[in-house]
């Protein structure tokens, strides 16, 4: 099993879920962060007074699934949030050793 | 005595109180989430602090029997004299009492807008001493001048309801401030954008309702002039905040909530001096040049490099200064018998006046808020520390968060 | 002229004036994050825009020398002849401008509730020249047919502040304005849910403030009619908020607090036409109706579909045309001499003469609304783009965001 | 009748109408963010709940034809003869419709401040019944007995605007309810910060606002008294403020924001019997003890254990015991010719008479309040269950959460 | 060692919070998420107008263990996290290389 | 790839960012989180009324890297971060499968 972290733009994220939702993940747990990337560095000027834009707002995505979804999930994800522009965000993939449904206490694939 | 006008005045002062807390919210909100509740004390602790101081010493010393038209004498410490009849010089229909209660919420919203100048990275302790000198050897003096008995008035210097008085001597002493107390960690770089947007703009609301109280209730009956008064302060807040919205909608294509906030407030500003002498058409004018000098005034202040983090030099100063030569030019005796024409009504004097008084209150609001900030510098000093400034005013000197 | 009359007239149109901020703040509340300045800037910026209509042709065309019934004419263009005398028809103990700046408000306020019907997804500059071209071409003629001399005055149509006027034009309009500008996106699956409830809850509360001044003001002296107005307006707003979270108890087991505030509103505005004219025990009554009455309306909105998104239909419009009509049935000229009897006091055909001024209102508001919002469409677009309205009004109207 | 009283009295009404919201949003900004909602609501509510009982009977309860100095008899119900001319006895120079509706808003206050006692765990429908029964008996005898022709105002009790009929009662009711319904879970583990200080003090400011209404109203005519009770209601709130925070600074060092505001409210409790007897050096004095009192109040709580969640033992029942012993002390007839001269003045029989209506209206509140506690506990239960009370009421009474 | 990633419902973060401390828990990270699961896609009707639940508010534990302690740890969140309802949350079992307590610069199980 | 999840008192992040960035880490994540470790459990009295501080407001940071770059980052973080009192938080080092660039669909190094 894997987990895909997955940081976004937060308008992206009701398309990136419609995708990730038609190809059969059953769930996914979202978060709001702030993203320091390629985006960050420029100045920027408020109310005559410049600054520097380190801090983007992004949403962070995770989403555990079976191995073999992985690179179906990783094409959906690219097509639905790309924009071309910098500061689309990345896709981490990390390994996970088990999943427990609380609720019914199953364990591995079907606790997915 | 009259029921109507004591009333009038009464509610006025009360929405001239509320005024106070407005500010407290305008600036809150502007600020960074750590700093909203250092921001908002410092508004709010000026109505307990000056209000005593007030009541004690500073309504005598603003007008009190004058002492050579430079201030009042302490005749009326604590209030001694001052009772429920009417008193022989102001607000002739209303009782004293009320028109010093009036008269107290001007002290108090005065050196609160100048926390707007220095916000985010000063001291309590230090921000009380310095509000209390402040309060007494500035404001007093200036209101004495304009409004008890004191050289400014006497020359003729027309302020209706404290242009001079409360946004230029605040404005002045933010530039001072400003320069003094030094420029916020990471200046510059760090984004300070306003944690709060709607709590700015609920703020800004609260000042311009307020304000109603602050202009029409300064005629201190409910007469014409006081209908004038209310209707001139409407308008030129309306015209204010479209002319900075439509400025920033040329300038970068983007008209701000913050920029219909500021506009209202540069507007209000402005026709504050001129509001008993002009008529509806100037107010206009008024307003409408104070909306787009105060956005100017805002978007050069880059090129300064001195962190006044709230704009109170942009709109109370920039604001105040083009109000009080407004007056000179707009001010007719067709509106207010008892004041003078302006420039556009033949009388160019009159402009002279007010860039007199305009000068006098700079001068005298720079020199003496400088010396009573490097006096509390050298006894209390005026920054948190920088550590302090990082975790942010609302835990470092109060120990709260806003939210949680 | 009377001192009180004017402290009255003047500190209603301040009450009134704070009624746009709290309505900005009580739409503000229940759009999405996203949305709150957008929505809050559409109130706010009427204060400036609708003002300076007002002063320069709205107030002649509402108010001005009568033409036909229909309109007024130009001749107080720029308040020309409107001074600080009491003008020969309008509240005759007070100043004119005083009467003037009184109904600006209502003229700003009106415009500012149907843009409950558009939120999240109109563009700025479409909003500003629909606002404008509405005030002048639906809010002015309209005003003028109820108080300013025009047919549904004379008919004996009896509106005491503003039922048709303000609350059936704008709710029409809304409706109109739902239809033409289209569903939100994600309409039927996304979550439309308020991002905050607390400032919805506190623009209400302002709101029932401010309307003290707006009814009681209506009055235009402080008289016991004045105390009158006061208290049905009062025992209406509380009688629909019970009846409002009671009706909802009952259908869900969970009253609301958005519910009460919801209530409260409806009961206002069911209570502005009749609370010159009716006393507190027909005031329980109006307020009871008023709260189940448009309780049902909002929750039978989705049967229809169409968008409305903050219910000014269901709250205005309903709740408007309710109390006009209730007007038809409560008046009493046991409370008010000037009025006439409604049918419960013996007078069938005051509730005839209600019910076409209702018709004519919303026939009117409706037709014009619909082609001003063609031609704004025409000539800039109604809607921002998919993907603005996507990252929200603010950021991509104001390029700004509520909270940081 | 005079119109410049008039306006004042409506007006005044709304301002303390105003307090309720405002009572709402400090009450509300200090619980939890689960549990914001169902504050407000509580608040929010009575404006509707009381609004109708005292229309209905409450008011002829209160001020009706007195039975033996106990209680008014029900000739008014409905407001039956109280109509647009002056009556006979209270407000001899307005409608007594604005008297009426004036002492509403004292009603509706009166138990949503006992609310702050059970915050964060009382079942909505509990909460009503409570508040209807407490109204109609405790508030309304109380109010009786001091203002409506009672055993206590005939006994010579000073109390001008509430002391002991808005503040001891709701005070003494308050630390009932917190016994009788139990602390909160977690209580002495878990943390309960308060979830938005920014909005508690704002609603902190609507109270001071509001409060110049509350007490410089109950004058009922705008007069020299009501100039005079208007300045030492500002004076005490400052005093108090400072005197609060600077309890704080020498306690630990941190002035908190909620200091400033819990002293500003202790002061305007503290001044409010007193305010039309005392002058304005008696006012500072009364603010400093009343911050300093309600100080230590609130700090020494912990000791005895109950959970008074948001103080309204320590602020409105210590800040209102204070007051009506004060009056007893500082009252004098230079002021008020009507009131008594008292300790401090020379006739120490005056602190008696006040000693008396304090131990009189602590035991019937104390009394009546636990009697109606066990009822409504006996018909509904008072409390959330235990999973309810973990989720929030918002969400679990309500249905609704604050923030999005 | 292991980290535990657990989403649970929001009321239910005391009760597992007290069942970690007692079997030695010492620290645990928390922060507020929002779930799409099983418990998402009905249909809601407010104020009239009808939409999809789509997004629930849940809390998200992190908690850092040595491998031995993983076994416990589960028994114990499904025992206090458990209402038996949908949306009642789930496990994830990652691997951890390494841990540094930043205020010693301890490695290893003693940082944990 | 490793992952570093760095859970640091909030006011030093502008400090740790400016170092991680001084040896070249191009992009991170932060969010804001609540932290229960040894700084909790003490007593505190708020308005008279006791309770007991255990969540204390943090900042956690994500930063993905390679490998080689690991024991730089963990330097300059215990470098930045220590202020030598209780709650200085922790550094925990997760393996990372992969990492794709959103924009670029690039993986691997390239991506990071
Ligand atoms: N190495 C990294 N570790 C953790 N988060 C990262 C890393 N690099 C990028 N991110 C996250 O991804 C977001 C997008 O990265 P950015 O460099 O701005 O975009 P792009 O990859 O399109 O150039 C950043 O805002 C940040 O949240
Ligand atoms: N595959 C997944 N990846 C990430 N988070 C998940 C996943 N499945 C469930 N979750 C999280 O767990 C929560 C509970 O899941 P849900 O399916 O509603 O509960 P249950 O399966 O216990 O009935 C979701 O709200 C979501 O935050
Ligand atoms: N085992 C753990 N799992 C997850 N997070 C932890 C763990 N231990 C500590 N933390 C996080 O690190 C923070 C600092 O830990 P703490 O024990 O207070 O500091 P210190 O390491 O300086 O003693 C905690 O607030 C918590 O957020």
């Amino acid at each position: 099993m894997k987990k895909l972290e997955v940081i976004i733009k937060s308008f992206k994220l009701d398309d990136v879920k419609e995708g990730l939702s038609a190809i059969g993940i059953k769930g996914l747990t979202v978060s709001e962060v702030k993203g320091f990337g390629r985006q960050r560095g420029h100045k920027e000027i408020y109310r005559g007074a410049e600054y520097q834009v380190d801090f983007v707002p992004k949403i962070k995505l995770e989403v555990v699934m079976e191995t073999e979804l992985v690179n179906e999930a990783v094409k959906v994800i690219l097509d639905k949030a790309t924009t071309g522009q910098i500061g689309d965000g990345k896709i981490f993939i990390l390994p996970v050793d088990e999943v427990i449904r609380i609720r019914t206490g199953e364990k591995g694939k079907n606790a997915i | 005595m009259n029921a109507g006008d004591t009333v009038f005045v009464l509610l006025s002062a009360a929405l001239v109180m509320f005024m106070t807390p407005g500010l407290a919210l305008f600036y809150g909100g502007l600020v960074r989430n750590k700093n909203v509740l250092g921001t908002i004390m410092q508004s709010f602790i000026l109505l307990g602090l000056i209000t005593l101081e007030w009541v004690m010493i500073g309504y005598s010393m603003s007008f009190g029997p004058d002492i050579g038209g430079i201030i009042g004498n302490l005749d009326w410490f604590a209030l001694s004299g001052v009772g429920m009849e009417p008193s022989e010089s102001y607000g002739t229909t209303i009782p004293h009492l009320a028109f010093m209660i009036f008269q107290c919420m001007f002290a108090i919203i005065t050196p609160a807008l100048i926390t707007g100048a220095f916000a985010e990275r000063i001291k309590f302790s230090a921000f009380i001493l310095f509000s209390l000198l402040w309060a007494i050897l500035v404001y007093n003096p200036l209101c004495h001048w304009a409004w008890g008995g004191g050289w400014m008035g006497k020359m003729g210097a027309l302020d209706f309801a404290g242009g001079t008085v409360v946004h230029i001597s605040s404005g002045a002493a933010a530039f001072i401030a400003a320069l003094v107390t030094g420029k916020r960690k990471g200046f510059g770089i760090t984004q300070y954008i306003p944690h709060n947007l709607p709590m700015a703009i609920t703020g800004a609301a609260l000042l311009w309702f307020g304000w109603f109280g602050f202009n029409a209730g300064s005629a201190l009956s409910c007469s014409g002039l006081a209908a004038n008064a209310f209707v001139v302060t409407h308008i030129s807040a309306s015209a204010a905040a479209l002319a900075w919205v439509s400025a920033e909608w040329i300038h970068s294509g983007k008209p701000t909530t913050l920029g219909a906030a500021s506009g209202a407030v540069a507007g209000l500003v402005a026709i504050t001096p001129a509001c008993g002498y002009v008529g509806p058409v100037s107010a206009i004018i008024i307003g409408l040049v104070a909306g787009a000098l105060c956005f100017c005034g805002v978007m050069l202040k880059s090129r300064f490099g001195y962190d006044d983090s709230l704009d109170v030099v942009g709109i109370h100063g920039l604001g105040g200064i083009w109000g009080a030569l407004a007056t000179g030019l707009f001010a007719s005796v067709a509106i207010n018998p008892a004041g003078a024409n302006g420039l556009f009504f033949g009388n160019p004097g009159q402009l002279w006046i007010q860039f007199i008084s305009v000068i006098g209150t700079i001068a005298f609001s720079f020199f003496m808020t400088f010396i009573i900030l490097k006096v509390v510098d050298l006894i209390i000093g005026l920054r948190v520390s920088i550590e302090d400034e990082e975790r942010g005013l609302d835990i470092s000197l109060h120990n709260e968060t806003g939210y949680n």
